[in-house]
């Protein structure tokens, strides 16, 4: 018990700095699809901290198997009895499948995020001819300067 | 054999390890300077990703995580890639700092809820030993699925996976919206058919040419195999959508299209989610809630119907079809969706070629 | 036993990323990136054996699978700087240097 | 006494099964929007399905008021186990907003997309346009936590690409549709890690659920550490006042007719959440929502009342000026929530709504006079060649500038009362201070279009289509009527507060 | 004799493992692109059919089993013609193995 005492911090330190790590990107980034990739890492890892909180030691994947199957009592043969008997059903202890779930859908809604983010850059690159932040930024500071002289 | 088997210790140790991994691809990325070695970088940490989500007990999200996110994000990443510059400039310190300093803000508060969040592989923790215990203990009694990820997904929340549908819908619509203007035009397919067999690439073409039916017969296969073993309706869409990017990748795109237009393909993610809202609508009239699949079959009907011996004896029946049903909508929506973002990338490109070279 | 077949893989798909991050030429990184996947197919299903579901093969062929599929498709972004082309159409061999 | 009690809209059997009708009908319809051959097939299933919701929200309403709160069990399962779709009065009151603002958007659809778009992205757009409505009107009636995670998604995401196709009038949508993109999804993605934590703490998703088990909770860091992310997750989201950068950008590129749903709408929602969760939810943790909504939110609603007006006055583009001013008001309406009293609660949701409609009233007139140019000098005179469509918009941006007889004027007076008795004198200082600078630039907007004379090289401005007039008429009426006689919605609102404040006090 | 079985099995694993990292050593080390694709798919493809085999040993007759030579069967298809297609593209692009001398700097240093 003790090593999985020592993992938890570390485990969801990483959990927590792949979420900074990918929000930093997403944020600083000159590139407009390097900042899609950090955003797709920040959706990543807040899917990371779901499934760390789904582990059961010593669980399996949460698909039922028959109480007597040769893969129930080979598993069944490495904990004790006592554990199986609290944290199992039906003879075989499985881990949590609600964040698997939850964790589904996050990965579709990134991929969908992801595809209407490339596809407005596209467009971005089609228009203004760059994808480098800095530049648009100056492109369209230019442009409002100029809409403010011609309109007036 | 059981000498053979990994101790749960060294699961979650090995879990940590991958962790590791995955933490050194993420600063690799953050250094990273060219476009291309960043999808590069993006494709194997969906990868290890998907491996390090089989260790934790996830195939379903492994496999999702696998097809969507080393496939179907990397190719529209490298389509969207082709079409810009791939040096990346280097951020200019005044404008790092500030988002640097939210970052480490926000990393340091969540840190310090570190202390109350369950041990790692805690099976007493609030998460394991409530809800999830629930749907593992109910799952035979009321749905009779032996994946109980499934059965969660299509049943109990079927509510949550409509909505994600509706998002794959939504990102088709954006998609098409945005890009789609210049792929709707019918314009004369030039090449003659004889290129296509031609001595350009006989290895790919014939690989490709035995493989992709096997891989479109593979998805019908966990499509079916969703309720028993790792699978479902997300995982076959992108499957065969994976199988139709082969065929575009090999024979070109616009040869694809001949075979499956735009219009079909949109037509299809719509119906797909038509199909799945209204076996919602049949639950309503035969009188039961809304994508409440016991009601899907009369009981007069269903009593008839020989009981599953998989659930103990009990006639889900309903239940089953049910779950076939929504997740053939959901493959149905999934496929066309992410053919038509494939579509919106890749005949896009070639398109201000062919401008180009003209 | 398996555990430590499960470890020594690790450290190949390792030095494949070592591979991808130096990898001076566009090729050295489709191949790592190819590489890797392989060996995490093999990982996939070492591991199946390891916790004892040997039943989860299914993603080891999706990899498999994915892994064919996105080399192509980087090889013909690397190489013919476009992915709708057909393969037939532009011969492999035209000369045109590139990273 | 709710003014819909005793109303039946319905027969019992489709009473129902109303909140899901409700949320499944607007899908439906952009699928159908999608699948259809032409523009005009796609308007029609656009509105018939936010008419459909708009029924549902009606009979829900009925419903709620004869018995305090709606629980359907999607499925079949009960809560736990399955998703509960749980609406009480706070629920009815955004549900018919967004409804109403849905079918009046709908309407004016038609035309004000002919005057923008290209004819073949008009089918595209309506199914876009009620996926938006799905998400939104499902994110009012779910009880479940994760589940309005998904439907926050589902209404953004089509979202991103309508604003972006404002690039056919403007280049910068694009450029603003990403901000959008990216700040939305960090705001979607925080939330969802908010969740997580509270998830961690409790085990179970659904809100009611939570609340019980973090009232028995013991380890409050990481609950408390969940709200955190929450609250910044949906301030993210409302456009509170730091976090505010994508909304002038989106708002002032934007096709008119998804701005016009999107400043009704998409914000307004968010502060719901907020209501819910720092109220309902955080209700167990003692002073973690209230400190929450002290500390944080109400700091941030003031800032954003006086310097989000300021900066309004200084724009020389229509609708960025329009665009601050909805950041200011969501201020307001924040300060409203955050005064700690049923009463400042309810004088912030009717501000909330009455401000909702008028918003959509002026983007809807702007869309319908074909105004293509973005500065105001442009729209010089346009009162001349559209009378009809420019006195709407005259009257809503009277109450706008909270003038007398109007729904705002009746709003401000209140929730300035509610803030005095509460003794929060700074917030008062703050909205009468924004105020003031609102009276300058509705001033403005109103002298430009009404009074100056007629600029020969004025954009074309033509009058607003039958159906778009009857849609812009129908709520500048209404915010007027509700200034004149504001009984029913004030009720309205106040059942709604009490339900707020009654489930967290 | 299952046990006598299970312990071939995992020699054999052991075995493909070793050939695996032999393989990325030689892809780390080798001087120019084509001789470590030539690294990387010979032992890729080795280490495949050893571990299929060694696995076989161990699963026995089972559904497994076939997974496992379907996957076996898919790597030899497709591995060999991925590493086909990059040694063409990296042909066809102009890059020229080193020939000769191995002592000559190889790319890494140039």
């Amino acid at each position: 018990m003790t090593l999985a005492l020592a993992l938890t911090p570390y485990v969801y330190g990483l959990g927590f700095f792949m979420m900074a790590a990918g929000l930093l990107i997403a944020l600083t980034s000159r590139h407009l699809i390097k900042r899609l990739i950090g955003l797709g890492v920040f959706q990543t890892s807040a899917g990371v901290f779901y499934i760390l909180l789904s582990k059961v030691s010593g669980g399996t994947a949460a698909i039922r198997l028959e109480a007597d199957s040769p893969a129930a009592r080979s598993l069944a043969s490495r904990l004790d009895a006592a554990y199986i008997a609290t944290h199992g059903v039906d003879g075989v202890v499985y881990s949590n499948p609600l964040p698997h779930v939850l964790i589904l859908t996050a990965i579709v809604v990134g991929a969908a995020t992801l595809a209407v983010g490339l596809s407005i850059i596209v467009r971005i690159r089609e228009t203004y001819g760059t994808v480098d932040f800095e530049e648009l930024a100056a492109l369209e500071a230019k442009a409002l300067r100029d809409g403010r002289e011609d309109e007036a | 054999m059981t000498r053979l088997l990994a101790a749960p210790e060294a699961e979650l140790v090995f879990a940590a390890l991958l962790l590791t991994l995955l933490a050194g691809l993420v600063l690799a990325l953050l250094a990273a300077r060219s476009v291309l070695t960043c999808i590069l970088l993006m494709s194997v940490f969906s990868l290890t990703m998907a491996l390090w989500l089989m260790v934790m007990d996830a195939p379903d999200v492994a496999f999702t995580e696998a097809s969507v996110g080393a496939g179907v994000s990397t190719m529209i990443l490298l389509g969207a890639a082709l079409s810009s510059t791939d040096v990346i400039p280097s951020v200019r310190p005044g404008r790092f700092w500030f988002p640097a300093v939210a970052c480490l803000a926000a990393f340091i508060g969540m840190a310090l809820a570190l202390s109350d969040l369950p041990v790692f592989g805690d099976p007493g923790s609030p998460p394991s030993s409530y809800v999830g215990r629930l749907y593992l203990e109910h799952t035979p009694h009321d749905i009779g699925a032996p994946n109980v990820v499934t059965a969660v997904l299509a049943s109990y929340r079927g509510f949550d996976t409509l909505g994600e549908t509706s998002v794959i819908l939504a990102a088709g619509v954006g998609v098409l919206l945005l890009l789609g203007g210049s792929l709707n035009s019918r314009d004369p397919v030039s090449e003659d058919v004889s290129l296509r067999i031609s001595a350009g690439s006989p290895v790919l073409s014939v690989a490709a040419r035995l493989l992709i039916p096997i891989i479109c017969l593979y998805a019908f296969y966990v499509l079916a195999h969703g309720e028993f073993g790792a699978g479902g309706g997300f995982q076959a869409g992108v499957i065969l959508a994976a199988a139709l990017i082969l065929h575009a990748l090999v024979f070109g795109v616009r040869e694809t299209m001949r075979a499956l237009p735009v219009g079909v393909v949109r037509s299809c993610a719509a119906l797909g989610v038509l199909g799945y809202a209204s076996i919602g609508f049949i639950a309503i009239l035969h009188g039961g809630r809304f994508l409440d699949y016991d009601a899907l079959l009369s009981p007069v009907f269903e009593a008839g119907l020989p009981s599953s011996h998989l659930a103990g004896g009990h006639h889900h029946w309903g239940q089953r079809l049910g779950i076939l049903g929504i997740e053939t909508g959901v493959m149905l929506a999934v496929a066309s969706t992410m053919t038509a973002i494939f579509y919106a990338f890749a005949g896009r490109v070639s398109r201000s070629d062919e401008a180009g070279a003209a | 036993m398996l555990a430590a077949g499960v470890a020594g893989l690790l450290i190949a798909m390792g030095l494949m990323v070592v591979r991808l991050l130096r990898g001076p030429t566009a090729y050295d990184r489709v191949l790592a990136v190819n590489s890797f996947g392989t060996k995490t197919v093999l990982m996939i299903a070492l591991m199946g054996f390891a916790v004892g579901r040997p039943d989860f093969l299914d993603v080891a062929i999706v990899y498999a699978l994915i892994n064919f599929i996105s080399t192509i498709a980087l090889m013909k972004v690397f190489r013919l700087r476009s992915l709708g082309e057909p393969l037939a159409r532009l011969s492999m061999s035209r000369e045109t240097p590139d990273a | 006494m709710s003014p819909f009690a005793g109303v039946q809209f319905a027969s019992p059997e489709v009473i129902q099964h109303a909140p899901a009708l409700m949320i499944a009908a607007p899908l439906t319809a952009a699928c159908v929007a999608a699948l259809s051959p032409s523009a005009r097939w796609a308007w029609f299933s656009s509105l018939g399905g936010a008419l459909f919701a708009l029924w549902m929200a009606l009979c829900l309403a009925a419903d709620v008021a004869q018995s305090g709160v709606v629980s359907y069990a999607v499925g079949g399962f009960a809560p736990p186990l399955g998703i509960e779709l749980r609406v009480d009065d706070l629920g009815v009151f955004f549900s018919l907003l967004v409804s109403i603002l849905g079918v009046a958007t709908s309407l004016a659809s038609a035309s004000l997309l002919r005057l923008e778009l290209p004819e073949r992205d008009h089918a595209l757009m309506q199914a876009g346009f009620m996926l938006a409505l799905t998400g939104l009107l499902g994110l009012t009636a779910t009880g479940d936590a994760f589940n309005a995670f998904v439907f926050l998604e589902v209404s953004s995401i089509g979202t991103y690409a309508l604003v972006a196709m404002g690039a056919s009038r403007d280049r910068r949508a694009l450029t603003a549709a990403f901000q959008y993109l990216i700040m939305g999804t960090i705001g979607a993605t925080f939330f969802v890690i908010g969740v997580g934590l509270l998830y961690s703490v409790t085990g179970t998703l659904n809100m009611t659920d939570m609340a019980e088990k973090l009232s028995a909770s013991s380890s409050d860091r990481a609950a408390i550490a969940g709200l955190v992310l929450i609250t910044v997750g949906l301030a993210l989201k409302a456009a509170m006042f730091p976090l505010h950068a994508w909304l002038p950008g989106a708002y002032s590129a934007g096709p008119s007719v998804v701005v016009a749903f999107l400043a009704g709408t998409a914000t307004k929602v968010s502060v719901y959440l907020l209501i819910r969760f720092l109220m309902d939810v955080a209700g167990g943790l003692e002073g973690a929502g209230e400190g929450l909504l002290n500390w944080l939110i109400a700091p941030m609603a003031g800032i954003a009342a006086v310097v989000a007006s300021v900066q309004a006055v200084f724009q020389t583009e229509t609708r960025r000026i329009l665009a601050f001013s909805s950041i200011a008001q969501i201020g307001y309406v924040l300060l409203g929530v955050t005064s700690g009293s049923v009463a400042g609660l309810t004088a912030a949701l009717f501000l909330l709504f009455a401000h909702a409609m008028i918003k959509t009233v002026i983007f809807l007139c702007l869309g319908a006079i074909g105004h293509r140019g973005a500065q105001l000098e442009t729209l010089a005179g346009a009162g001349r060649e559209a009378p009809w469509t420019i006195t709407a918009l005259a009257i809503a941006m009277l109450g706008l500038a909270g003038a007398p007889f109007t729904a705002g004027f009746l709003a401000k007076w209140r929730l300035l009362g509610a803030l005095a008795d509460g003794g929060r004198i700074w917030a008062v200082v703050a909205i009468a201070v924004s105020s003031l600078t609102a009276l300058v630039y509705c001033a403005r907007i109103l002298e430009t279009m009404v009074f100056r004379t007629r600029r020969s090289s004025a954009s074309g401005v033509s009058e607003a289509s039958p159906a778009a007039l009857a849609a812009i008429w129908f709520l500048a009426a209404s915010s007027v009527w509700y200034g004149l006689d504001a009984s029913a919605l004030y009720d309205l609102a106040r059942q709604a507060a009490a339900s707020a404040m009654g489930a967290s006090s | 004799m299952l046990e006598a079985i299970a312990w071939i099995g995992s020699a054999f694993i052991i075995a493909a493992v070793g050939l695996s990292i032999a393989g990325a050593v030689g892809v780390l080390r080798f001087p120019d692109v084509y001789t470590r694709i030539h690294a990387a798919s010979i032992t890729d493809t080795g280490a495949a059919s050893l571990m299929t085999l060694g696995m076989l040993l161990m699963a026995g007759l089972s559904p497994a089993a076939i997974k496992l030579c379907i996957v076996w069967l898919f790597i030899m298809l497709t591995s060999p013609a991925a590493a086909h297609a990059l040694a063409g593209a990296a042909f066809g692009s102009g890059h020229r193995p080193i020939l000769g001398d191995p002592r000559r700097p190889s790319e890494d240093e140039t």
